[in-house]
Protein backbone atom coordinates (compact mmCIF):
# COMPACT_ATOMS: atom_id res chain seq x y z
CA UNK A 1 0.00 0.00 0.00
CA UNK A 2 1.33 3.59 -0.65
CA UNK A 3 -0.34 6.69 -0.41
CA UNK A 4 1.71 10.06 -1.22
CA UNK A 5 -0.13 13.32 -1.64
CA UNK A 6 1.99 15.84 -2.97
CA UNK A 7 2.07 19.34 -5.10
CA UNK A 8 4.84 17.79 -7.84
CA UNK A 9 3.57 16.14 -10.71
CA UNK A 10 3.85 12.52 -10.62
CA UNK A 11 5.08 10.35 -14.10
CA UNK A 12 2.19 8.22 -14.39
CA UNK A 13 3.82 6.16 -16.86
CA UNK A 14 6.52 5.02 -14.87
CA UNK A 15 4.24 4.47 -11.49
CA UNK A 16 1.91 2.17 -13.76
CA UNK A 17 4.60 0.60 -14.76
CA UNK A 18 6.76 -0.24 -11.43
CA UNK A 19 3.23 -1.03 -10.02
CA UNK A 20 2.01 -3.49 -12.36
CA UNK A 21 5.61 -5.18 -12.20
CA UNK A 22 5.51 -5.21 -8.59
CA UNK A 23 2.85 -7.33 -8.34
CA UNK A 24 3.67 -10.99 -7.72
CA UNK A 25 0.66 -13.58 -8.32
CA UNK A 26 -1.93 -10.78 -9.24
CA UNK A 27 -3.21 -11.37 -12.13
CA UNK A 28 -4.91 -7.74 -13.25
CA UNK A 29 -4.05 -4.86 -12.68
CA UNK A 30 -6.34 -1.54 -13.03
CA UNK A 31 -5.39 1.99 -13.10
CA UNK A 32 -7.77 5.42 -13.04
CA UNK A 33 -6.08 8.55 -13.97
CA UNK A 34 -7.47 12.20 -13.66
CA UNK A 35 -6.57 14.83 -16.12
CA UNK A 36 -7.49 18.66 -15.81
CA UNK A 37 -10.12 19.27 -18.52
CA UNK A 38 -10.98 23.02 -20.16
CA UNK A 39 -14.74 22.01 -20.28
CA UNK A 40 -15.89 25.65 -21.10
CA UNK A 41 -12.94 26.49 -23.14
CA UNK A 42 -11.91 29.63 -20.29
CA UNK A 43 -9.71 27.47 -18.07
CA UNK A 44 -6.39 28.74 -16.82
CA UNK A 45 -5.80 26.44 -14.34
CA UNK A 46 -6.90 24.17 -11.86
CA UNK A 47 -6.15 24.78 -7.52
CA UNK A 48 -6.48 22.20 -5.66
CA UNK A 49 -6.63 22.71 -1.89
CA UNK A 50 -6.62 20.15 0.81
CA UNK A 51 -6.49 19.68 4.39
CA UNK A 52 -3.09 18.07 5.57
CA UNK A 53 -3.04 15.46 7.87
CA UNK A 54 -6.81 14.54 7.43
CA UNK A 55 -6.46 13.95 3.79
CA UNK A 56 -3.60 10.87 4.29
CA UNK A 57 -5.54 9.47 6.84
CA UNK A 58 -9.28 9.83 4.69
CA UNK A 59 -6.93 7.87 1.78
CA UNK A 60 -5.25 5.23 4.32
CA UNK A 61 -8.42 3.85 5.67
CA UNK A 62 -9.99 3.66 2.06
CA UNK A 63 -7.30 2.01 0.70
CA UNK A 64 -7.58 -0.62 3.76
CA UNK A 65 -11.45 -1.31 3.68
CA UNK A 66 -10.52 -1.73 -0.44
CA UNK A 67 -7.56 -3.78 -0.04
CA UNK A 68 -9.69 -5.92 2.76
CA UNK A 69 -13.22 -6.00 0.59
CA UNK A 70 -11.79 -6.30 -2.68
CA UNK A 71 -9.05 -8.70 -1.31
CA UNK A 72 -6.51 -6.81 -3.38
CA UNK A 73 -3.02 -7.35 -3.44
CA UNK A 74 -2.03 -3.41 -3.56
CA UNK A 75 -3.15 -0.34 -3.82
CA UNK A 76 -1.31 2.98 -4.89
CA UNK A 77 -2.89 6.48 -4.33
CA UNK A 78 -1.15 9.55 -5.73
CA UNK A 79 -2.72 12.50 -5.22
CA UNK A 80 -1.73 16.44 -6.00
CA UNK A 81 -2.55 19.77 -4.58
CA UNK A 82 -1.47 23.56 -5.95
CA UNK A 83 -2.00 24.71 -9.54
CA UNK A 84 -2.17 22.17 -12.54
CA UNK A 85 -2.67 23.47 -16.01
CA UNK A 86 -5.26 21.86 -18.64
CA UNK A 87 -4.05 18.23 -19.68
CA UNK A 88 -1.89 17.77 -16.36
CA UNK A 89 -2.97 14.57 -13.89
CA UNK A 90 -4.40 15.30 -11.07
CA UNK A 91 -4.03 11.96 -9.19
CA UNK A 92 -3.63 8.00 -10.17
CA UNK A 93 -5.22 5.37 -8.11
CA UNK A 94 -3.89 1.32 -8.93
CA UNK A 95 -5.22 -1.99 -7.25
CA UNK A 96 -4.04 -5.33 -8.13
CA UNK A 97 -5.81 -8.44 -7.58
CA UNK A 98 -6.18 -12.25 -8.67
CA UNK A 99 -9.06 -11.72 -10.93
CA UNK A 100 -9.59 -8.45 -13.17
CA UNK A 101 -13.51 -8.03 -11.53
CA UNK A 102 -11.75 -7.49 -7.69
CA UNK A 103 -9.27 -4.88 -9.22
CA UNK A 104 -11.65 -3.08 -11.12
CA UNK A 105 -14.36 -2.36 -8.00
CA UNK A 106 -11.25 -1.69 -5.89
CA UNK A 107 -10.29 1.04 -8.16
CA UNK A 108 -14.02 2.11 -8.60
CA UNK A 109 -14.57 2.43 -4.49
CA UNK A 110 -11.74 3.88 -3.98
CA UNK A 111 -12.40 6.54 -6.61
CA UNK A 112 -15.92 6.92 -5.10
CA UNK A 113 -14.62 7.60 -1.53
CA UNK A 114 -11.92 9.80 -3.10
CA UNK A 115 -14.20 11.65 -4.66
CA UNK A 116 -16.68 12.80 -1.78
CA UNK A 117 -14.87 11.11 1.54
CA UNK A 118 -11.39 12.54 1.03
CA UNK A 119 -10.61 16.26 1.77
CA UNK A 120 -9.86 18.17 -1.49
CA UNK A 121 -11.67 21.36 -3.04
CA UNK A 122 -11.20 22.20 -6.35
CA UNK A 123 -11.00 25.89 -7.76
CA UNK A 124 -10.78 26.48 -11.14
CA UNK A 125 -8.95 29.92 -12.58
CA UNK A 126 -10.63 30.90 -15.63
CA UNK A 127 -10.23 33.73 -18.14
CA UNK A 128 -13.08 35.82 -16.33
CA UNK A 129 -12.89 34.80 -12.55
CA UNK A 130 -12.47 31.93 -10.27
CA UNK A 131 -15.09 29.59 -8.93
CA UNK A 132 -15.11 26.43 -6.58
CA UNK A 133 -16.41 23.49 -7.98
CA UNK A 134 -19.33 21.96 -6.71
CA UNK A 135 -20.26 18.95 -5.85
CA UNK A 136 -21.91 16.55 -7.99
CA UNK A 137 -25.06 14.83 -6.69
CA UNK A 138 -23.76 11.42 -8.43
CA UNK A 139 -20.86 11.46 -7.06
CA UNK A 140 -23.01 11.24 -3.81
CA UNK A 141 -25.19 8.99 -5.30
CA UNK A 142 -22.30 6.71 -6.41
CA UNK A 143 -21.04 5.85 -2.93
CA UNK A 144 -24.37 4.79 -2.33
CA UNK A 145 -23.57 0.83 -4.22
CA UNK A 146 -21.34 -0.09 -1.84
CA UNK B 1 -9.94 25.29 20.57
CA UNK B 2 -7.94 24.93 16.64
CA UNK B 3 -10.63 26.05 14.03
CA UNK B 4 -9.57 24.98 10.80
CA UNK B 5 -11.43 27.02 7.32
CA UNK B 6 -10.82 25.65 4.22
CA UNK B 7 -12.21 26.51 0.08
CA UNK B 8 -14.73 29.32 0.21
CA UNK B 9 -15.30 29.25 3.49
CA UNK B 10 -11.76 29.79 4.59
CA UNK B 11 -12.43 32.90 1.56
CA UNK B 12 -15.45 34.10 3.24
CA UNK B 13 -14.01 33.87 6.82
CA UNK B 14 -11.12 35.67 5.65
CA UNK B 15 -8.53 33.24 7.72
CA UNK B 16 -7.56 29.64 7.36
CA UNK B 17 -7.52 28.85 11.32
CA UNK B 18 -8.00 30.18 14.58
CA UNK B 19 -8.25 29.58 18.21
CA UNK B 20 -11.18 30.09 20.23
CA UNK B 21 -12.73 29.41 23.66
CA UNK B 22 -15.98 28.10 23.51
CA UNK B 23 -18.66 26.59 25.95
CA UNK B 24 -20.10 25.24 23.15
CA UNK B 25 -21.49 21.12 24.03
CA UNK B 26 -21.93 20.64 20.31
CA UNK B 27 -20.71 21.76 16.46
CA UNK B 28 -23.92 23.48 16.18
CA UNK B 29 -23.99 25.69 19.31
CA UNK B 30 -20.25 26.23 18.06
CA UNK B 31 -21.83 27.58 14.87
CA UNK B 32 -24.47 29.78 16.67
CA UNK B 33 -21.47 30.98 18.86
CA UNK B 34 -19.31 32.05 15.32
CA UNK B 35 -22.27 33.70 13.41
CA UNK B 36 -23.27 36.22 16.58
CA UNK B 37 -19.61 36.80 15.97
CA UNK B 38 -19.30 38.44 13.05
CA UNK B 39 -21.42 39.19 9.48
CA UNK B 40 -18.54 37.61 7.27
CA UNK B 41 -19.45 34.62 10.07
CA UNK B 42 -23.08 34.67 10.01
CA UNK B 43 -22.45 34.90 5.75
CA UNK B 44 -20.14 31.28 5.76
CA UNK B 45 -22.68 29.69 8.10
CA UNK B 46 -25.65 30.70 6.80
CA UNK B 47 -26.83 27.46 5.13
CA UNK B 48 -25.27 24.36 6.87
CA UNK B 49 -26.60 22.22 4.22
CA UNK B 50 -23.71 23.29 2.19
CA UNK B 51 -21.47 22.89 4.67
CA UNK B 52 -19.19 19.27 6.59
CA UNK B 53 -17.67 19.48 9.40
CA UNK B 54 -14.38 17.52 10.64
CA UNK B 55 -13.77 16.68 14.65
CA UNK B 56 -10.12 15.62 15.13
CA UNK B 57 -9.93 15.19 11.25
CA UNK B 58 -12.89 12.63 11.22
CA UNK B 59 -15.99 13.41 9.10
CA UNK B 60 -18.81 14.11 11.90
CA UNK B 61 -22.19 15.60 12.36
CA UNK B 62 -23.41 19.28 13.34
CA UNK B 63 -24.85 18.01 16.40
CA UNK B 64 -21.81 15.68 17.55
CA UNK B 65 -20.42 16.49 20.95
CA UNK B 66 -17.18 19.00 21.46
CA UNK B 67 -16.06 17.15 24.21
CA UNK B 68 -12.12 16.39 24.15
CA UNK B 69 -12.02 17.43 20.63
CA UNK B 70 -9.10 19.85 19.45
CA UNK B 71 -9.11 20.53 16.53
CA UNK B 72 -13.06 21.57 14.22
CA UNK B 73 -12.47 22.12 10.52
CA UNK B 74 -15.18 23.58 8.67
CA UNK B 75 -15.34 23.09 5.12
CA UNK B 76 -17.72 22.60 1.71
CA UNK B 77 -19.16 18.65 0.20
CA UNK B 78 -15.41 17.64 -1.20
CA UNK B 79 -14.35 17.60 -5.15
CA UNK B 80 -11.62 15.34 -5.34
CA UNK B 81 -10.21 12.73 -7.82
CA UNK C 1 -8.67 3.68 -31.70
CA UNK C 2 -5.51 2.20 -31.85
CA UNK C 3 -5.79 -2.36 -31.81
CA UNK C 4 -2.86 -4.54 -31.70
CA UNK C 5 -2.60 -7.88 -31.99
CA UNK C 6 1.14 -9.23 -31.85
CA UNK C 7 3.94 -11.63 -30.57
CA UNK C 8 6.53 -9.28 -28.98
CA UNK C 9 6.26 -7.60 -25.69
CA UNK C 10 4.63 -4.03 -25.42
CA UNK C 11 5.94 -1.38 -22.96
CA UNK C 12 3.02 -1.01 -20.22
CA UNK C 13 3.78 2.43 -18.86
CA UNK C 14 4.96 4.42 -22.11
CA UNK C 15 1.93 3.11 -23.49
CA UNK C 16 -0.30 4.27 -20.71
CA UNK C 17 1.35 7.50 -20.18
CA UNK C 18 1.41 7.85 -24.05
CA UNK C 19 -2.76 7.14 -24.06
CA UNK C 20 -3.24 9.49 -20.96
CA UNK C 21 -1.24 12.33 -22.90
CA UNK C 22 -2.94 12.44 -25.95
CA UNK C 23 -6.42 13.16 -24.79
CA UNK C 24 -7.44 16.25 -25.09
CA UNK C 25 -10.69 16.94 -22.90
CA UNK C 26 -10.91 13.54 -21.68
CA UNK C 27 -10.46 14.06 -17.86
CA UNK C 28 -10.93 9.90 -17.27
CA UNK C 29 -8.63 7.63 -17.84
CA UNK C 30 -8.97 4.10 -17.06
CA UNK C 31 -6.41 1.02 -17.69
CA UNK C 32 -6.16 -2.48 -17.42
CA UNK C 33 -3.49 -5.08 -17.61
CA UNK C 34 -3.29 -8.82 -17.55
CA UNK C 35 -0.48 -10.06 -16.31
CA UNK C 36 0.83 -14.03 -16.52
CA UNK C 37 0.68 -15.91 -12.92
CA UNK C 38 1.84 -19.09 -11.75
CA UNK C 39 -1.21 -19.73 -9.66
CA UNK C 40 -0.08 -23.43 -9.09
CA UNK C 41 3.50 -23.11 -8.55
CA UNK C 42 4.57 -25.02 -11.13
CA UNK C 43 3.85 -22.99 -14.42
CA UNK C 44 7.05 -22.57 -16.80
CA UNK C 45 5.06 -20.12 -19.49
CA UNK C 46 2.10 -19.23 -20.68
CA UNK C 47 1.27 -19.89 -24.75
CA UNK C 48 -1.36 -17.46 -26.43
CA UNK C 49 -2.73 -19.14 -29.80
CA UNK C 50 -5.09 -16.67 -31.88
CA UNK C 51 -7.08 -16.75 -35.32
CA UNK C 52 -5.36 -14.09 -37.57
CA UNK C 53 -7.34 -11.66 -39.32
CA UNK C 54 -10.94 -12.61 -36.90
CA UNK C 55 -9.03 -11.28 -33.79
CA UNK C 56 -8.44 -8.00 -35.08
CA UNK C 57 -11.84 -7.67 -36.25
CA UNK C 58 -13.86 -8.98 -33.15
CA UNK C 59 -11.34 -6.53 -31.44
CA UNK C 60 -11.96 -3.78 -33.70
CA UNK C 61 -15.67 -4.44 -33.25
CA UNK C 62 -15.95 -4.74 -29.47
CA UNK C 63 -13.95 -1.02 -29.81
CA UNK C 64 -16.43 0.54 -32.25
CA UNK C 65 -19.43 -0.90 -29.22
CA UNK C 66 -17.70 1.01 -26.90
CA UNK C 67 -16.47 3.78 -28.02
CA UNK C 68 -20.29 4.57 -29.13
CA UNK C 69 -21.86 2.95 -25.36
CA UNK C 70 -20.32 4.78 -22.74
CA UNK C 71 -19.03 7.78 -25.23
CA UNK C 72 -15.28 7.55 -25.29
CA UNK C 73 -13.05 10.02 -26.94
CA UNK C 74 -10.73 7.27 -27.37
CA UNK C 75 -9.62 3.64 -27.06
CA UNK C 76 -6.23 1.33 -27.35
CA UNK C 77 -6.31 -2.34 -27.04
CA UNK C 78 -2.81 -4.38 -27.26
CA UNK C 79 -3.00 -8.03 -26.96
CA UNK C 80 0.09 -10.30 -27.33
CA UNK C 81 0.26 -13.88 -28.88
CA UNK C 82 2.88 -16.73 -28.61
CA UNK C 83 5.05 -17.99 -25.44
CA UNK C 84 4.84 -15.85 -22.10
CA UNK C 85 6.65 -15.98 -18.52
CA UNK C 86 5.05 -15.18 -15.13
CA UNK C 87 5.48 -11.80 -14.54
CA UNK C 88 5.21 -11.10 -18.40
CA UNK C 89 1.94 -8.90 -19.36
CA UNK C 90 -0.47 -10.28 -21.66
CA UNK C 91 -2.29 -7.51 -22.66
CA UNK C 92 -3.62 -4.37 -21.71
CA UNK C 93 -6.78 -2.22 -22.69
CA UNK C 94 -7.02 1.85 -22.25
CA UNK C 95 -10.36 3.92 -22.10
CA UNK C 96 -10.35 8.05 -22.07
CA UNK C 97 -14.01 9.81 -21.08
CA UNK C 98 -15.21 12.98 -20.00
CA UNK C 99 -16.32 11.45 -16.78
CA UNK C 100 -14.90 8.35 -14.45
CA UNK C 101 -17.99 6.38 -14.97
CA UNK C 102 -17.79 5.63 -18.44
CA UNK C 103 -14.45 5.26 -18.51
CA UNK C 104 -14.63 2.36 -16.25
CA UNK C 105 -17.79 0.83 -17.71
CA UNK C 106 -16.06 0.96 -21.12
CA UNK C 107 -12.84 -0.16 -19.69
CA UNK C 108 -15.01 -3.61 -18.06
CA UNK C 109 -17.09 -4.01 -21.01
CA UNK C 110 -13.70 -4.42 -23.66
CA UNK C 111 -12.79 -6.97 -20.92
CA UNK C 112 -15.56 -8.59 -20.79
CA UNK C 113 -15.77 -9.14 -24.41
CA UNK C 114 -12.19 -9.49 -24.99
CA UNK C 115 -12.08 -12.57 -22.47
CA UNK C 116 -15.04 -14.25 -23.79
CA UNK C 117 -15.32 -13.24 -27.89
CA UNK C 118 -11.99 -12.88 -29.00
CA UNK C 119 -10.51 -15.70 -30.56
CA UNK C 120 -7.39 -16.38 -28.43
CA UNK C 121 -6.67 -19.50 -26.35
CA UNK C 122 -4.37 -19.88 -23.60
CA UNK C 123 -2.17 -22.97 -22.75
CA UNK C 124 -0.23 -23.36 -19.91
CA UNK C 125 2.93 -25.07 -19.80
CA UNK C 126 3.75 -26.80 -16.78
CA UNK C 127 6.54 -28.63 -15.81
CA UNK C 128 4.10 -31.45 -15.58
CA UNK C 129 2.94 -31.10 -18.98
CA UNK C 130 0.37 -29.23 -20.81
CA UNK C 131 -3.14 -27.96 -20.52
CA UNK C 132 -5.49 -25.78 -22.60
CA UNK C 133 -6.78 -22.88 -19.90
CA UNK C 134 -10.80 -23.81 -19.69
CA UNK C 135 -12.93 -20.71 -20.37
CA UNK C 136 -14.91 -19.69 -16.81
CA UNK C 137 -18.65 -19.76 -16.77
CA UNK C 138 -18.21 -16.80 -14.53
CA UNK C 139 -16.63 -15.21 -17.90
CA UNK C 140 -19.27 -16.24 -19.96
CA UNK C 141 -21.75 -14.68 -17.55
CA UNK C 142 -20.48 -11.29 -17.42
CA UNK C 143 -21.23 -10.53 -20.58
CA UNK C 144 -25.46 -11.03 -19.59
CA UNK C 145 -24.77 -7.46 -17.98
CA UNK C 146 -24.12 -5.43 -21.25
CA UNK D 1 -13.98 -24.69 -48.74
CA UNK D 2 -11.60 -23.80 -46.13
CA UNK D 3 -11.57 -25.47 -42.59
CA UNK D 4 -9.21 -23.76 -40.10
CA UNK D 5 -8.81 -25.53 -36.50
CA UNK D 6 -7.56 -23.81 -33.30
CA UNK D 7 -6.53 -24.79 -29.87
CA UNK D 8 -7.34 -28.60 -28.88
CA UNK D 9 -9.41 -28.75 -32.01
CA UNK D 10 -6.20 -28.17 -33.80
CA UNK D 11 -4.26 -30.63 -31.82
CA UNK D 12 -6.67 -33.90 -31.97
CA UNK D 13 -7.64 -33.38 -35.69
CA UNK D 14 -3.59 -33.01 -35.85
CA UNK D 15 -3.48 -29.70 -38.09
CA UNK D 16 -3.98 -26.32 -38.24
CA UNK D 17 -6.16 -25.86 -41.80
CA UNK D 18 -7.39 -28.13 -44.85
CA UNK D 19 -9.38 -27.72 -48.14
CA UNK D 20 -12.26 -29.85 -48.22
CA UNK D 21 -15.40 -30.35 -50.98
CA UNK D 22 -18.30 -30.24 -49.37
CA UNK D 23 -21.89 -30.76 -50.57
CA UNK D 24 -22.78 -29.92 -46.07
CA UNK D 25 -25.90 -27.10 -45.98
CA UNK D 26 -25.13 -26.48 -42.41
CA UNK D 27 -22.38 -26.24 -40.15
CA UNK D 28 -23.93 -29.43 -38.20
CA UNK D 29 -24.16 -31.60 -41.83
CA UNK D 30 -20.12 -30.76 -42.30
CA UNK D 31 -19.46 -31.99 -38.75
CA UNK D 32 -21.28 -35.06 -39.51
CA UNK D 33 -19.29 -35.60 -42.82
CA UNK D 34 -16.00 -35.05 -41.00
CA UNK D 35 -16.55 -37.24 -38.24
CA UNK D 36 -17.53 -40.04 -40.81
CA UNK D 37 -14.33 -39.26 -42.16
CA UNK D 38 -11.86 -40.57 -38.94
CA UNK D 39 -11.58 -41.49 -35.57
CA UNK D 40 -9.54 -38.24 -34.84
CA UNK D 41 -12.23 -36.18 -36.41
CA UNK D 42 -15.11 -38.02 -34.43
CA UNK D 43 -13.20 -37.59 -30.97
CA UNK D 44 -12.56 -33.90 -31.73
CA UNK D 45 -16.34 -32.98 -32.43
CA UNK D 46 -17.64 -35.55 -30.07
CA UNK D 47 -18.88 -32.94 -27.53
CA UNK D 48 -20.27 -30.02 -29.87
CA UNK D 49 -21.45 -27.82 -26.32
CA UNK D 50 -17.35 -27.62 -26.02
CA UNK D 51 -16.86 -25.91 -29.19
CA UNK D 52 -17.32 -22.88 -31.21
CA UNK D 53 -17.72 -21.88 -34.64
CA UNK D 54 -16.88 -19.47 -36.93
CA UNK D 55 -18.16 -18.69 -40.41
CA UNK D 56 -15.70 -16.29 -42.70
CA UNK D 57 -14.73 -14.98 -39.28
CA UNK D 58 -17.55 -14.29 -37.84
CA UNK D 59 -19.37 -16.14 -34.63
CA UNK D 60 -22.21 -18.46 -36.04
CA UNK D 61 -24.66 -21.27 -34.62
CA UNK D 62 -23.81 -25.01 -35.56
CA UNK D 63 -27.27 -25.09 -37.50
CA UNK D 64 -25.85 -22.08 -39.62
CA UNK D 65 -26.23 -22.23 -43.38
CA UNK D 66 -23.02 -22.76 -45.43
CA UNK D 67 -23.95 -21.08 -48.52
CA UNK D 68 -21.25 -18.63 -49.79
CA UNK D 69 -18.72 -19.51 -46.49
CA UNK D 70 -15.49 -19.47 -47.77
CA UNK D 71 -13.39 -20.20 -44.44
CA UNK D 72 -15.20 -22.40 -41.58
CA UNK D 73 -13.23 -22.57 -37.76
CA UNK D 74 -13.95 -24.39 -35.19
CA UNK D 75 -12.70 -24.12 -31.62
CA UNK D 76 -13.00 -24.45 -27.69
CA UNK D 77 -14.28 -21.28 -25.95
CA UNK D 78 -12.36 -18.65 -26.24
CA UNK D 79 -9.78 -17.63 -23.48
CA UNK D 80 -8.65 -14.34 -24.13
CA UNK D 81 -7.47 -11.44 -21.87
Amino acid sequence: MDIRVQATPFDFGAEAEAFARGQGDMGAVVTFTGIVRDVSGGLVSMEIEHYPGMTEKALETHAREALIRFQLGDVLIIHRFGEMRPGEMIMMVATAAPHRADAFQGAEFLMDYLKSRAPFWKKEIMQTGTDWVAARDEDEDALGRW
Amino acid sequence: MQLLYFAWVRERIGLPRETVETEARTVAELVEELKAREERYAAAFADLSALRVALDQELADFNAPLKDVREVAFFPPMTGG
